[in-house]
């Protein structure tokens, strides 16, 4: 009998350790684990470097934990959007570093984290200052960089469905990091709306089998973070 | 017509629609923020894009209905949108397997500077004090079949954008193949910039003298090449 | 209006030229495309260089399309199994050439073929005779050989279900490298059991989207290579 | 007992039963062709494992009964067997992200021979006119957490398969973490092959005459050492 639930998004964040480095799903509020944040807020470790696409909004979620201090540094593609501040204000008092990555280089980088390739090479920001210091090389007359795989202690999302198994189905454009992420992580965790036994997700439609997932929560009723932003919420 | 004349020409509406025209029947676009989007809208009825937005959807349709959006089904540029039939979501290491190996066709990206030899500058002033920012758009330029720039001859300060050599930080090396502005289409050549196309009312050396660099004169050719 | 269906198994492959490199799916019999096979053995095109996992078994299919002698040339993981003779003989008369290639990497290689990346690094086959006359490198103390992307002219898989825009569904493990090897190609070919209108198909269970997939042939009712086999069938 | 009493000590079904003991429960595994498939017939029922064959099936059951399989729903030896429920299926590629990412807990192979430093050789005898296959062997035993052998001690004609070093081509390098074979239940150690286990009614000594490499006695460890 296999059963990776968990009974509350508190217990689920638990054992996060100070100084871990955790992946974060979402593109902007499609598929950014809210109350797992939230819980890690609570939770209380520090001194984090984050791997998310963007550094969320307003003050609540992944905002209000770059907020709390708890992140010394951001791997991210485009950390700042409609609404974001927080990150903003602290990069350029300096309390918080930030490593930039294209898009597509961070997701292939976490897709090669979970699949043991420790590094590949892409054209992606060749002759650009994202390549600075990076090693070229020529493949059939063009340059590429060579860019490493990206890890995890600790990747924390959101999908729509699971069974006991951690098998997982997600929501539309939520989907995005999720897949990636939850294959490049020591501990992967995941906030979902609904949990069912095993066998009642076709196999064939399955997004992320459950051998990437450890710890099931469910939210039931997840937040938006666009309707807490506009209400002027806060956490904590 | 001065440097300072800036909407002469096309305006963003018919900058859009010009470019539209020349989109095949069939082929898989990628919009970038801004005018690039408005080009969704002038398509002619007779061709059928699809469009991928590169946060895990192909096949997006327009912004939904009002009240009828999903906060958890947005683009690029974290707007509602809606699905077509024939749309497919999919996770983000294989939304760029669709942009880095050469799926997409086209993608249409503003600019701050392109130069001559195809050189892009769209994502960073390279200011002390801006977060540095870059989404997707290098791999776009690095990665798309085809990449037009669709963008305002000058900047707002009536500097040219159009340039021997991008000042500003580059997201791409010779990436650009057709730049549509207000004034002309131009076309990067291995010769440099050449203008197959003038906007109504507007002279050669009226974008001439808003350019950064030497224009070459292809309209000529260009007709003759079509098909 | 797009409608990526074409006629016959014959107009599929009408355009496969001499000296093409084809990658073509199954696992075993389980997505092997029998009858496009059998219409690339009808088309007569020679001197092929195949991407595949096994080399067919009897003398149906992809067998025959090497017993045929149109092969010169196949990557492998594994190019022999029960009821497989045709590779074999070949093989030892030097009639045919054998590029073997572990499995993942093998999957790997095709899949950087398909995203854009001419190259990454693999411990599998490291110390091995595999590994022999490639590029090593370490990574954090373990040792890594390098392997290049692969790309075909033309990819040949079976899939259970596809729209009109090439949108695909697969069966069970039939499923194996047909995804991968529709991105890696400049043109790839489809036999599918029903081919529906666009968005009859859940576009949270697509596959394999239609932008990978050129031309898509309805076969209703594929053959089985093991009950050709069974039967003694030949081709053609 | 002689070098050709081949059968002294566990059966093949008695050696997958001692294996079976030693997985934990909720383990994901991959078993190889042959002795390795015995295993799952064997694992006690308090434990439930979750068994991955590497072309796209995590969940797999056994056999379908007679008339009830269907030919696309095969194993890594394409062979016909079901899916449980909570399987998944999915592509080569995702498959072996699994293998080679460090995912699956325990592979279970055959071997032609284990060098004292886990170097395995299990995919070629190196003869001239054999066919070269390798499957996802390689991968395997590069990316699994455990590699665990199950074979005969020595080969048919009574050659040690334990060696010092092997002659047969490599599979990979310093990969075996535990042999059980008919006499015995062996781990490699740094210091070299370590008995843990004797089968019932053998010796050490009968184990050290048939192995290639010095063997040490570490049962006593190995005891302490369990919780």
């Amino acid at each position: 009998m296999i059963d990776k639930r968990v009974n509350t998004a508190h217990e689920a964040v638990a054992d996060v350790f100070d100084g871990a480095t955790i992946m974060i799903g979402g593109f902007g509020e499609a598929g950014s684990p809210i109350e797992l944040l939230h819980a890690l807020i609570d939770q209380g470790a520090s001194d984090l470097t984050i791997v998310s696409n963007n550094t969320g909004s307003g003050e609540v979620g992944l905002a209000a934990l770059i907020k709390a201090g708890r992140v010394s540094k951001a791997v991210c593609s485009y950390p700042r959007t409609a609404n974001s501040t927080v990150f903003t204000e602290l990069y350029r008092n300096g309390q918080i570093k930030l490593e930039l990555v294209p898009q597509g280089t961070l997701a292939e980088r976490i897709r090669c984290g979970g699949a043991g390739v420790p590094a590949f090479y892409t054209a992606t920001a060749v002759g650009t200052p994202l390549a600075e210091g990076k090693e070229l090389r020529e493949f059939e007359g063009k340059q590429y960089v060579m860019e490493r795989g990206l890890r995890a202690d600790f990747t924390i999302i959101k999908a729509r469905m699971a069974d006991v198994h951690g098998n997982l189905l997600y929501n539309k454009t939520a989907r995005n990091f999720g897949p990636i992420m939850a294959t490049a992580a020591e501990t992967t965790i995941v906030q979902v709306e609904s949990v069912v036994e095993a066998g009642e997700i076709d196999p064939e439609t399955i997004v992320t089998p459950g051998i990437f997932v450890d710890r099931v929560v469910q939210v039931a009723q997840p937040a938006h973070e666009s309707e807490l932003v506009a209400a002027g919420a806060t956490y904590p | 017509m001065t440097s300072n004349d800036l909407k002469a020409g096309r305006s963003r509406d018919e900058m859009a629609a010009r470019l539209a025209q020349d989109i095949p029947n069939g082929w898989y676009v990628n919009l970038g923020i801004g005018i690039p989007e408005l080009v969704a809208k002038f398509v002619p009825e007779d061709k059928t894009l699809i469009y991928h937005t590169e946060n895990g959807l192909i096949g997006m349709g327009p912004s939904p209905a009002a009240g009828q959006g999903d906060p958890e089904l947005i683009n690029a540029g974290k707007r509602q949108v809606t699905a077509m039939p024939g749309a497919a979501y999919f996770h983000h290491a294989d939304s760029f397997v669709m942009i880095r190996g050469g799926h997409i066709d086209l993608c249409v990206l503003g600019a701050l500077q392109v130069a001559q030899n195809g050189d892009l500058a769209n994502w960073s002033t390279g200011q002390p004090d801006a977060i540095p920012a870059v989404g997707g758009a290098m791999d776009l330029v690095a990665g798309v079949k085809s990449i037009y720039v669709i963008t305002q001859h000058t900047t707002k300060q009536g500097e040219p954008k159009l340039v021997e050599s991008c000042t500003y930080p580059l997201t791409g090396l010779g990436v650009v193949n057709r730049i549509y502005t207000n004034l002309a289409v131009i076309d990067v050549t291995p010769g440099g910039f050449g203008v197959t196309e003038l906007s109504p009312g507007v002279e050669f050396k009226d974008v001439q003298n808003q350019t950064g660099a030497p224009l070459s004169d292809i309209r000529e050719s260009a007709t003759a090449g079509k098909k």
